[in-house]
């Protein structure tokens, strides 16, 4: 991907313009750059004690003194809360989906390209990777090592890689045999080259597609391990464990502790999804307008 | 939506959720032995000698035992018991060659049954006599009191077919016992054959069961043969299988079953099932909760072994708060190795030795050397083992810190550790921090063996694992807070606390007491608040089923439908 | 009679129309005023630059206009029904029963998982009220009417299991099944060689007769308007320019547009009397709004008035319209189809002998693929055993039927595949038996323009990256003295410099081929094989490539392997010619040998075959065409390949497979075993 | 074709080796083992010595995991201690019920999704898509749980159209005869389905949208019902078709909640508590008819593609 798109002004900004005109990209833009800024600048200005449980002030309702969104179970400032765990589920979901999402293109286009044996061998340990269970990966990993925020990007990242490896490889059969790509032989590029240079930037598309996807799984996946008792230890939590744990109280007029990590996940997720389908549209030149 | 087309024939009752009953034999091997398939399952058909738990109470029933009370000798060495008149349900009496086949299957083959503890029954019998077809006598290798060897001992046994289930004389002799307790165990695990194996037909108990399927689906019907007291009212007792809790209460909802649980966090649905026809029963177990300590830890361990950090950290647990927030009221506040609830005849300290009082955990640690920094770190000031220094094993600038594990599976004993966390790092600078890790994981550490020269099987700190330890029916611990206590987990060793629970086997009520005020003081594990078993919803109209048993035994032979 | 002459309404009226194409910032004019009709059973020609909007009108008149496109005025009407404004389902009712189109590329206009049996018979059945058996039936006869050899095994295979040629084929299958009044075919014959072309279109005159159907005929193949269009109208960017019977306007071309197109067609000549004519500039911009004549910019003749405001059509004759305002003279300027080399040249020029140490001598190259399921795999024996020789700043023409195997032995000479076996040498080394490393390097020499330039240019790279990836590729230079070079190669092309910003989909289809071209001459090669570089230009652009070419290898000492079905293109640019039959080389010789006194069969055919650009021999001509279609490569016959198609075939041709020998005493060599030697 | 099968399905069985084997290593890294976690706490230290004697673990790795595997090859997937049952009995009791779980519910997702996202691309960015989009993202965005918990209390709690939890029963011919319980678990898994598919599915018919092979179609005078079912859709199909076959460990982790939410005890639910409760022979078992669910979704996927678009058919290894 290090290709002239990267290094040619002009082309940035045509990708730029491209992306900018399709006002779905730029509401996704606004939504993850306001989660950001929400997660990380919003602490700055509005402090609350995210380490310390409050047992004298739990599931306050919104609005309370001092708890615009009220408190939740262990008494901490919902709000406050939303804040430090977007910063987790942030990094987490960005580490990992992107993490992921390159090992798996860089797998996927290379078993693409070589095909016949390579890629058999290359795909069937795709196979053996998807069929041991995730769950099941996470569980191990939880008794040798405590899971860590980092930890965890890199788990996610392990696990969500193989999504991106078959699609990218998809494409890169196809792509290999268009005639653009053996005219690197031609030329006397090597195989790498041909991979580097025409074949991920060609699967570009399906590349940012699924990173989007990536970074919003990972993010809901934080949710499951929760569920299933593998998340985070405490005080750290992300939107995930706080739904989770909000769930419980979905019998309970608590709505502020469901609505509002929930939203925040629907956001991030149509926020990237969106990001990711206007990058599409301006990678490919084809698309464009001068 | 429920009212009178309630099916009065059959109690449909709520099996725990992710539990479903899978072993037969009244002699559970290890891995077996849960409640589930003892007091709810196979006890159903095969009755102990004597049945723990009297209603809600502790206590043995005798009601329901199959024998009268326990004469014992004056040197308190032996024992005669006289069984009822109760018979088989193919009409043979139930006599005391029945009870000596049960004692000869465990004597030959120990460590197959899971509640075997060395030194215990069968090892403390010495010799068993027949006295005559419903009469026998057990000569004992110690003397004992009556309580603890009826309460613990001797409601173990159940006397077993040996009519249907033995071969001759074979089980008196060893090779022979454990040829015929091979066999059975064998038939054990054929779970797929319960319902239709003619070796289970023959039963002592009011039920035998009529449909069992390996996903938990299981019918008992009634004993028409029973002798005992009292006979089943109901044409079938349904146990239905929950995968989760939330389930469970998802049939309470659409009114599928008649006795269910009633989720923690759903508390406040409580009144809405009481309209549909429920009532609210909250369900005591026997047991003790505690974060237990790790004394044998390299780390922590010279920590915990100071007693006055114990009583320190103690004092930061506020129970009554607890009990309130965290488990919506529904718990007991608990400060020494005998529950104070479900009520009982034996708890004594019945007053907090450590209420919570933030001031007193910051002198005491301060009045031992300890700089106290809330909020920060606690760091040891001035080591040594003197008055007013830490002691023995601590340097100066130990942090006062420690880990926990938590089980993750249950959200309120995490929600509850995390904000011990809390409270112990800001009222005392103490660090306590929760890992939340898997039951069986917990387990596995908590109980693997350790000791203090070879502490590498030790790493864990402190540990939660939720839902405490079960407590014996004559509650003197020696399983729990013996040094050679087989579930001692920290391996908490005193040789003071090791006497008076020595003192308590034999002696009576006053030995119990000062076991327990003792340990209260000394505070072995750090006591937590007790949270009920289960909160059940009852179906109106169902009656005695209110009573729940403390072993979370079922009785559904005294239940009934009101007319 | 023409329909104008019987005084009823023409079956397609087509009066001002205006398409345009809305893009975000502006729209493009694709179609701008344009007036056209067809009568029943008349053919109309349309001629025009790539890029005039032959195809939009078209479109236009079906319905289909690519997203965006709008006919912003004007009228169509068809058999008297106006189907500007027509709903989707009345239009969905006319279209393929009444009117069909045949589309300009056959490949992506067929779906792909679809069998082409099934396509065809969906046509059939959409239309008429008959069973999916009858349908099917009918697929099969529609193919077996195009030509397509073993048509009811072929219905139930895939469009990519097809050769370009019979793609198109079933194309026209598609638009006849349900023998519609009025047929518009858009360049239906770019992909089929001279013999198979024929076929086609003599279909298309048969079908016209027996139905009366009405066409409208697509092509830049002056040649085949020539043959078979009664009337012409030739477009200029998005303007009717110029239109007339097709004798009238081969007599007596009007616009200066005209004249120019006319003059750039290749015409027997060779290069040595000079390069071809063509116009020389670019078409205007159709998003601009325009005014005056179209054509001003690029015209010889221009003069003030042609800008100052809307040049208008005016009767130039009978059935004469023009739009030019300093005609070409009525007389005098007729197309000369000058066929210079009909006349034998006065002094033969000796047979360039093949020179010492060749610069490519490929030796028994054989090339065989292999195709089919997984069940039953086929051989396709596509190149076997083809030697040659090429001298150094030799032109080496390679014609032949589509399939024949030349695009699969032109990367075999480049070493761009592995033959099956063979070798090819190149600088005295072995290209297949050298360590890859340096072949590598060696590349350097040895260049490939692909036969479709589209598909050997990365969509997502830029021209100036295009140009400079062979160089990075190299590690030549430094990236100042490689955006130079690019600058200078651009330049060599003909390109404005500031093409290096553009995407290959922003070029014209000539434009895109200078760029091949630009990107194979950027490593200063020795050796450059061409693979159809004109195929789908009209002939002036076709003319600009072929001047370029020549210039460069004059410039550059460059060796050519030219292939083509286009014979015209060929003799103009070529030394000696090879041909190709079922991956054989059958004849090899010198240009105007071969043309004129062909030795092979199959030579002779081929060259009776190619369509001239005058109405008077291409009206008349009647070409035998053996019977029988081309054997598949799959099971070539034994002995000679050919001589199931051939003539003079005797027992013989089945038992010995004849070598390419020297035909002495003349030069060239031929492979039969009897060869038309005088 | 039987060549190409006949290595595809060697290849399967190596791949399901592979994968009981790093599995098996894993756990036998699992510090502690399975005996305390099997046993409990009471246990002593002789029953956790003797269980590990019966269950191998005091054998070597590699002597272990052979005579395992020997036992798979004489049809013995070893006896689960904890749930007192044999692995291939319960295995096969729990597979039907996930089976026909995830096969109807991915049936149901894609009878939705392929008109769903055909519906959005052809209606692209107009109110319509954008209010699909938006419910899908939702949908997507909720985690399987709360969806599950969502719909009981709206259809089942609130309406009382359809009961709480799922058929009870272990066969076939049980959990179908009281099919109006799998409705909620079979929407759940669906709707997941229908989130994750749509969006391919859109993107992928907006692609074939702008084909030439549209417009021939179009061209025949096809109408735009015809065009679209009979030919895009085939097309675009390749991509759903293509994670269709990456699904099937996705679905088991789907299933996995839905099981538990909906009181069905199949296998994901048997997995996570066998995983859990450090019951191995459970776990082994259950990995092997995943690894081969994979290897065959992998290759049912591969002959789909080929299927769907002749141009590489049979090209794939
Ligand atoms: N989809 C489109 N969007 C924008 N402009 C287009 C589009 N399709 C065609 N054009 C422009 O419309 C004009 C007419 O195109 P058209 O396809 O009719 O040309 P043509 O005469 O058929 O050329 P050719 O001989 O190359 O097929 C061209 O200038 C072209 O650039
Ligand atoms: N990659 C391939 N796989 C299988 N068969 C092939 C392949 N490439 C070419 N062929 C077959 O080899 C034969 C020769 O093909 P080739 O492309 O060389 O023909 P050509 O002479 O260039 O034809 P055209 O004039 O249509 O370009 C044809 O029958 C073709 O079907
Ligand atoms: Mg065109
Ligand atoms: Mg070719």
């Amino acid at each position: 991907m290090t290709t002239d798109i990267a290094r040619s002004p002009g082309n940035f900004r045509l990708g730029l313009r491209t992306f900018l005109d399709n006002r779905l990209a730029v509401l996704g833009l606004v939504i993850v750059i306001g989660l950001i800024v929400f997660s990380f600048v919003g602490p700055l200005f509005y402090q609350t004690d995210q380490v310390h449980t409050d047992l004298n002030s739990v599931e306050l309702p919104p609005g309370s003194p001092g708890h615009p969104l009220g408190t939740d179970q262990a008494g901490y400032d919902q709000l406050g809360r939303l804040m430090a765990a977007g910063q987790t589920s942030l990094i987490v979901g960005v580490g990992a989906g992107l993490l992921g999402t390159v090992i798996g293109a860089l797998w996927g286009a290379v078993a693409g390209f070589f095909g016949g044996a390579i890629d058999s061998l290359m795909m069937r340990v795709v196979d053996a990777l998807l069929a041991v269970p995730a769950i099941f990966l996470l569980l191990v990993i939880a008794a040798i090592w405590r899971p860590t925020v980092w930890s965890l990007v890199i788990l996610i990242a392990l696990i969500s890689w193989l999504v991106p490896a078959r699609l990218v490889r998809g494409d890169s059969l196809s792509l290999r045999v268009r005639e653009y790509v053996q005219a690197v032989r031609l030329m006397g590029g090597g195989r790498w080259w041909a991979v580097s240079r025409h074949i991920l930037p060609g699967s570009l598309g399906t590349i940012v597609v699924s990173a989007s996807f990536q970074v919003a799984d990972a993010i809901i996946y934080l949710a499951y391990l929760s569920f299933l008792g593998l998340g985070l230890a405490p005080p750290t939590t992300d939107w995930g464990g706080m739904l989770t744990d909000g769930v419980d109280y979905v019998y309970s007029d608590y709505w502020w502790l469901i609505y509002p990590p929930g939203l925040a996940i629907v956001l991030i997720v149509i926020g990237f999804n969106f990001i990711g389908d206007g990058l599409r549209d301006s990678f490919d030149a084809r698309l464009r307008r001068r | 939506a429920q009212g009178d087309d309630i099916d009065r024939d059959v109690i449909r009752f709520a099996e725990f959720p992710g539990v479903v009953p899978n072993w037969i034999l009244p002699i559970t091997d290890p891995g077996h032995n849960g409640s589930p398939n003892t007091m709810q399952f196979s006890f159903l058909m095969w009755r102990p000698l004597f049945w723990r738990g009297n209603g809600a109470e502790p206590t043995l029933d005798e009601r329901l035992a199959l024998a009268e009370e326990p004469a014992y000798a004056d040197d308190k060495r032996s024992v005669t018991v006289k069984l009822h008149d109760y018979n088989w349900s193919d009409g043979k009496p139930i006599t005391s060659r029945d009870v000596e086949f049960w004692i000869n299957l465990i004597k030959h083959n120990p460590t197959r049954w899971s509640g075997y503890v060395k030194g215990n029954i069968p090892d403390n019998i010495d010799t068993f006599e027949a006295v005559d077809d419903k009469t026998f006598k057990l000569t004992l290798t110690e003397p004992v009191s009556a309580d603890w060897f009826t309460g613990n001992q001797l409601s173990l046994i159940v006397p077993l077919p040996h009519h249907a289930w033995g071969n001759g004389d074979d089980d008196r002799t060893e090779a022979g016992a454990k040829a015929v307790l091979d066999r059975l165990m064998e038939e054990s695990k054929k779970p797929a054959e319960y319902a239709t194996n003619p070796l289970w037909k023959t039963v002592s108990g009011p039920w035998t069961l009529s449909k069992y399927t390996t996903d938990g689906h299981i019918t008992f019907v009634p004993n028409n043969a029973y002798t005992g007291p009292a006979k089943p009212t109901v044409k079938r007792f349904e146990q239905v299988p929950f995968t989760t809790e939330d389930a469970a209460f998802n049939a309470l909802v659409a009114g599928d079953i008649d006795v269910g649980p009633l989720p923690f966090k759903n508390l406040n649905q409580r009144e809405r099932l009481e309209k549909d026809g429920y009532t609210f029963v909250p369900w005591r177990n026997w047991t003790v909760n505690y974060l237990a300590l790790n004394y044998n830890n390299p780390e922590t361990g010279p920590l915990v072994r100071q007693t006055y950090i114990r009583q320190a950290m103690q004092s930061l647990i506020d129970q009554p708060l607890i009990i309130d927030k965290v488990f919506n009221g529904q718990g007991a506040q608990q400060y020494g190795p005998i529950p104070l609830e479900p009520a009982n005849p034996y708890a004594t300290v019945k007053n907090a030795p450590f209420p919570y009082d933030e001031n007193k955990a910051v002198t005491l640690l301060r009045d031992n050397g300890w700089d106290v920094k809330p909020g920060g770190q606690t760091t040891c000031k001035s080591p040594g083992t003197g008055p007013g220094q830490c002691g023995e094993g601590i340097e100066a600038g130990t942090p006062l810190a420690f880990e926990a594990i938590v089980t993750s599976n249950r959200r309120p004993v995490l929600l509850e550790m995390q904000s011990q966390q809390s409270v112990f790092q800001q009222k005392a600078g103490i660090a306590f921090q929760v890992q939340p890790t898997p039951f069986a994981q917990i387990i596995t550490e908590a109980f693997a063996p350790c000791t203090r020269e070879k502490p590498d099987g030790c790493p864990w700190q402190t540990a939660v694992w939720g839902g405490g330890s079960n407590v014996q029916p004559y509650p003197t611990g020696e399983q729990l807070f013996h040094s050679t206590g087989s579930s001692n987990a920290g391996h908490y060793s005193d040789p003071k606390a090791d006497e008076l629970i020595e003192a308590s086997i034999t002696g009576g009520p006053e030995e119990l007491k000062a076991f327990e005020e003792y340990l209260a003081q000394q505070v072995p594990v750090l006591w937590v608040p007790n949270p009920s078993y289960q909160l059940s919803m009852v179906r109106n109209g169902l009656q005695g089923a209110d009573g729940q048993n403390p072993y979370s035994g079922v009785t559904p032979e005294l239940w009934n439908w009101k007319k | 009679m023409r329909w104008e002459e019987t005084g009823l309404a023409a079956l397609l009226e087509i009066e001002d129309l205006h398409t345009h194409i809305h893009r975000r910032d502006d729209s493009v004019h694709a179609v701008d005023g344009v007036s056209l009709s067809v009568g029943r059973g008349e053919t109309l020609g349309i001629v025009g630059e790539s890029g005039c909007g032959k195809t939009m009108t078209a479109l236009s008149v079906m319905g289909l206009l690519p997203p965006g496109g709008e006919i912003t005025a004007g009228r169509i009407t068809f058999d008297g029904q106006e189907l500007t404004g027509l709903g989707e389902r009345e239009l969905a009712g006319l279209r393929a029963d009444r009117i069909a189109m045949v589309f300009q590329d056959p490949l992506s206009s067929l779906n792909p998982s679809m069998t082409v049996g099934h396509q065809i018979a969906e046509t059939f059945w959409l239309h008429r009220d008959v069973s999916w058996a009858r349908a099917r039936e009918r697929a099969a006869e529609m193919l077996d009417l195009v030509g397509i050899p073993g048509a009811r095994g072929r219905a139930g295979d895939y469009p990519h299991q097809f050769s370009g040629g019979m793609r198109q084929r079933v194309m026209i299958a598609m638009a006849l099944a349900c023998e519609p009044d009025l047929l518009i075919a858009d360049e239906p014959t770019t992909a089929l060689d001279v013999t198979t072309q024929r076929e086609i279109l003599e279909l298309f005159d048969e079908l016209r007769d027996r139905f009366h159907m009405a066409m409208i005929l697509v092509t830049h193949d002056l040649g085949v308007i020539a043959g078979r269009a009664d009337r012409v109208a030739v477009m200029y960017a998005g303007r009717l320019v110029e239109s007339a019977t097709t004798a009238e306007l081969f007599a007596r071309p009007r616009h200066r547009y005209t004249e120019a197109l006319f003059k750039a067609v290749p015409d027997g000549g060779r290069r040595a009397d000079g390069p071809l004519e063509n116009i020389p500039g670019l078409p205007p911009d159709l998003a601009r709004s325009l005014t005056g004549c179209r054509f001003a910019a690029r015209c010889r003749h221009v003069q003030d008035d042609c800008t100052a405001g809307e040049v208008g059509l005016v009767e130039a004759g009978a059935g004469h319209l023009m739009a030019c305002l300093h005609p070409a003279p009525a007389e005098g300027a007729a197309l000369q189809v000058r066929d210079r080399a009909e006349a034998p040249p006065a002094v033969p020029e000796p047979a360039a002998p093949a020179p010492a140490t060749p610069a490519l001598a490929a030796e028994a190259l054989v090339k065989d693929f292999t195709v089919g399921g997984a069940w039953q795999r086929r051989k396709v024996s596509a190149v076997a055993g083809v030697s040659l020789e090429i001298g150094e700043r030799e032109t080496f023409g390679l014609v032949g039927e589509s399939g024949s195997g030349k695009s699969t032995l032109g990367r075999l000479l480049v070493a761009l595949d592995k033959p099956t076996s063979g070798s090819v040498v190149a600088g005295g080394t072995d290209l297949f038996s050298m360590p890859a490393r340096d072949l590598r390097l060696r590349r350097r020499d040895l260049q490939l323009v692909y036969q479709d330039s589209a598909a050997a240019l990365d969509p997502r790279m830029r021209a100036g990256s295009l140009l400079a990836e062979p160089l990075r590729i190299q590690r030549i230079g430094d990236r100042g003295s490689r955006m130079d070079r690019v600058a200078r190669l651009l330049d060599d092309v003909g390109l404005p410099r500031n093409a290096a910003e553009r995407y290959p989909h922003e070029f014209s289809g000539g434009q895109r081929q200078r760029l091949a071209l630009a990107r194979a001459l950027a490593l200063e090669p020795k050796i450059i094989v061409a693979d159809e570089p004109v195929s789908a230009l009209d002939v002036s652009v076709q003319a600009q490539i072929l001047n370029l070419m020549s210039d460069l290898q004059a410039e550059h000492h460059l060796t050519y392997v030219f292939i083509s079905h286009d014979l015209a293109v060929v003799r103009y640019l070529a030394d000696r010619i090879g041909v190709m039959y079922l991956g054989k080389l059958v004849e090899v010789g010198d240009r105007d040998e071969v043309y004129q006194r062909p030795l092979h069969p199959y030579t002779r055919q081929l060259v009776e075959a190619a369509p001239k650009p005058d109405p008077a021999t291409e009206r008349g001509k009647r070409v035998v065409i053996e019977a029988g279609d081309p054997p598949s490569a799959t099971e070539p016959p034994s002995g000679c390949r050919f001589r199931l198609r051939c003539p003079l075939a005797q027992d013989v041709c089945a038992e010995v497979e004849p070598q390419l020998q020297p035909a002495a005493p003349r030069g060239g060599s031929v492979a039969c075993h009897f060869p038309l030697v005088d | 074709m039987t060549g190409y099968l006949l290595r595809r399905a060697g290849q399967a069985i190596i791949v399901v080796l592979i994968v009981s084997a790093i599995v098996f290593v894993l756990l036998r890294l699992l510090p502690g083992g399975p005996a305390r976690a099997i046993l409990g706490p009471s246990a002593t230290a002789e029953q956790v010595l003797e269980f590990n004697r019966e269950q191998g673990f005091d054998q070597p790795i590699v002597i272990h995991y052979l005579s395992w595997a020997g036992g798979l090859l004489r049809g013995d997937f070893g006896y689960s201690y904890r749930l007192n049952q044999d692995v291939l009995a319960l295995i096969g009791e729990r597979l039907p019920k996930t089976l026909s779980l995830t096969v109807l519910s991915t049936l149901v997702g894609l009878l939705i999704t392929v008109p769903l996202g055909t519906l959005q691309a052809v209606r692209r960015n107009k109110p319509v898509d954008y209010l699909l989009t938006g419910v899908v993202f939702v949908v997507y965005a909720m985690p399987v749980f709360l969806l599950g918990m969502l719909l009981i209390i709206v259809f089942s709690q609130t309406l009382d159209l359809v009961p709480p939890q799922a058929p009870q029963g272990s066969t076939l011919g049980e959990i179908f005869a009281q099919s109006d319980g799998l409705i909620l678990p079979v929407a759940t898994l669906a709707l997941l389905t229908v989130a994750a598919f749509s969006r391919y599915a859109r993107s992928a018919t907006l692609d074939n949208l702008g084909e030439d092979y549209v417009r021939t179609a179009r061209a025949k005078g096809a109408l735009s019902r015809r065009v679209i079912g009979r030919h895009v859709l085939p097309n675009a199909l390749r991509p759903v078709v293509t994670l269709l076959g990456l699904y099937v460990p996705f679905l088991f982790g789907g299933s996995l909640i839905t099981e538990a939410t909906f009181n069905y005890p199949g296998m994901g639910l048997l997995f996570w508590e066998a995983a859990q409760n450090r019951d191995y022979p459970i776990l082994l078992g259950i990995v092997l008819v995943i690894a081969a669910a994979t290897a065959i979704g992998s290759l049912l996927a591969d002959l789909a593609y080929a299927l769907l678009d002749p141009r590489v058919r049979y090209a794939g290894a």
